[in-house]
């Protein structure tokens, strides 16, 4: 087993050995590897994904699991383990309840501005909720949007995703039925022109949550 | 008897005005209020009767005023609009006035409390997954992974000569640096003047600040005398000598100034 | 599964669970965990001593191993994957065009100090350059000039000439064969030619400028 390292330098190591490499590398990690990462550390020619995918199958119902986030992998423990952890219990700062419900709203909405989400929960967002929101990088800047003013935009992090245990934003709870139900549309109060700007946020929104099933789309 | 009444009365408006105080505290804006609010009516919020949470909304507000509570300006404004929205939807719609219709409106406002509610559920269910850190865990002992960088550097023979002729091409345009043995410069003249200026007391032709070895060649001499006359223009506007010629095409003398 | 803590305060969890146990306390814990502290945590009556050893099995020949340091256990990158720890890049970037001018004024007018490579270059060199060169040791340094201040001289490497393929610097191509490579313009500049260089640079010029800043001289 000494020389498989030199062997790669000639061809790519065999499935086996490549899901040995992912299972090292994603043991030794706190954080998401991304595929990127992981076939810049590996040998030459190699092709993590079907090695994680083996070991994502091996690791079922162990008391570890692999789990995808946003093209990232970690191991995490199995959540029905967690009374065993009383000793790593993270103790985090309550959020208050405006932080959460703007969480949620930047998580349902994203690439959501400010006064979208003040025009939601119909009062100001106040500087710290926001502030703490970025501290815990569950948060992040979004693209500004193209309209008159140019304004920030949030958008979620991966380490939100991981927080969360979610693969991907699209797998936010219930996120179908609130978009099916329309309560994720911009909807602007009658007798106000739609403005370039609410138009566009569906766009982008479309373009967030994309590799869904347009069949999903149930807009107007 | 009469007193008594009006003590129960009075403790009652008490435990009332206590319980808006606390509650206008804990209601994050008028949504809030609305949303709450509107659950006394324990119906689907699609099906809400928005002229009644209307009434209800003003007559909290009306009550909280009449306890001299300070209302945020967005509650009020909010109040003015919800009065507004309630005349509209008793009223028969007038055909003349343009704008959406109550009806119109109010669904508006359905929606909003429909998507704040929305909102919070979401949050809840958030709040209620998996959680790292409390309920999921990372590991516990990572591996630092060192990275280390190394930077190789190349050049190859033609990048050594291409180099090597590109400076000696840029001296075939600085003739400067190259003919220097033909030129003198202001500068050259003005340091060469500086050190002999304080020997000469009297009036002195500047052809004789020339120096001697370039006098013969004719192109040395025309250098030599401009960049000295030049540098005697210099040394005069300084206050360093006094420069002087009698007549046209005379020589001119210079000499240091006292 | 969910039912899996309640039961266990009746009787002790399967060997099955109590593996799954083992691997997640190992996984999470910070260091690595004794025997004791395993009991302390997992369900009255589990013994984990024989999961440990499942454990231990199950993972002879993956890309991590469960090992025993000092009567307490934990989970380590097997040791021929450590290679996997490491990201090593290697970058190839071209010499700057002062360090190129720099190693050529060195190679063809060598030895040759400080002062004279800024004359001839027309600019200051600056120390980065110079330490670069030295560091890819393509130059080093010569004897002292017996000039006063004893200027330090440079003079190319026998690497210098290997990575060049050149076997002395004299083979250097001169002026004339630059000129007629087409490198150089034909406009020669009097006094320039090659075979009295190095004479040139050493004598003609220190003693022109005698080891003054030569942008002075054009400048001030």
């Amino acid at each position: 087993m000494a020389n498989i390292h030199e062997e790669s330098l000639f061809k790519a190591p065999d499935i086996c050995e490549q899901e040995r490499m992912v299972e090292a590398i994603l043991f030794a990690s706190a954080e998401p590897v991304s595929l990127h990462e992981m076939v810049s550390r590996m040998p030459h020619g190699s092709e993590p994904i079907a090695a994680l995918e083996n070991l994502q199958k091996r690791y079922q119902g162990r008391g570890v699991e692999v789990k995808e986030i946003d093209r990232a992998w970690a191991i995490r423990t199995s959540p029905d383990l967690s009374f065993l952890m009383r000793r790593e219990t993270v103790e985090t700062r309550k959020l208050s309840r405006a932080a959460i419900e703007t969480l949620a709203i930047i998580a349902y909405h994203q690439p959501v501005t400010r006064a979208e989400i003040e025009e939601i929960r119909g009062v100001a967002v106040s500087r710290g909720t926001i502030d703490q929101l970025l501290e815990l990088e569950w948060i992040k800047l979004g693209r500004r949007r193209q309209t008159p003013g140019r304004p920030a935009t949030f958008v979620v992090t991966n380490l939100f995703l991981d927080h969360f245990g979610l693969e991907h934003a699209r797998d936010l709870p219930g996120l179908k039925e609130l978009r099916a139900a329309g309560l994720l549309d911009n909807r602007a109060a009658p007798g106000t022109e739609i403005s370039d700007e609410t138009e566009y946020s569906t766009d982008v929104q479309e373009s967030l949550f994309d590799g869904e099933d347009p069949a999903d789309d149930i807009e107007d | 008897m009469h007193e008594e009444l009006f003590r129960t009365e009075s403790v009652a408006e008490r435990v009332a005005s206590e319980t808006l105080i606390i509650d206008v505290d804990g209601y994050e804006g008028p949504l809030d209020l609305l949303l709450t609010l509107s659950r006394t009516q324990k119906v689907d919020l699609r099906k809400i009767s928005v002229l009644d949470l209307a009434v209800q909304y003003l007559m909290f507000i009306e009550r909280a005023t009449a306890l001299r509570i300070e209302l945020a300006a967005d509650y009020l404004v909010m109040a003015a609009w919800l009065a507004f929205l309630k005349s509209r939807l008793l009223l028969p719609p007038d055909p003349k006035e343009d704008g959406p219709s109550g009806d119109e409106l109010a669904a508006h406002l359905a929606y909003q409390l429909e998507r704040l509610q929305a909102m919070r559920d979401c949050a809840a269910k958030l709040m209620a997954r998996d959680r790292l850190g409390k309920d999921r865990f990372v590991r516990g002992l990572p591996e630092d992974v060192s990275r280390r960088r190394t930077v190789i550097y190349t050049a190859n023979l033609l990048d050594l000569m291409q180099g090597y002729a590109r400076i000696r091409t840029k001296d075939d345009f600085r003739p400067f640096v190259l003919d220097r043995d033909a030129v003198i410069t202001m500068e050259q003249a003005l340091t060469r003047m500086r050190g002999l200026i304080g020997f000469t007391g009297d009036w002195t032709d500047i052809i004789s600040y020339l120096p001697e070895d370039w006098l013969n060649d004719p192109q040395k001499r025309k250098s030599a005398t401009a960049s000295t006359f030049a540098a005697s223009l210099e040394l005069a506007k300084e206050g360093n000598i006094e420069i002087r010629q009698g007549e046209l095409y005379a020589p001119i003398e210079i000499r240091k100034r006292s």
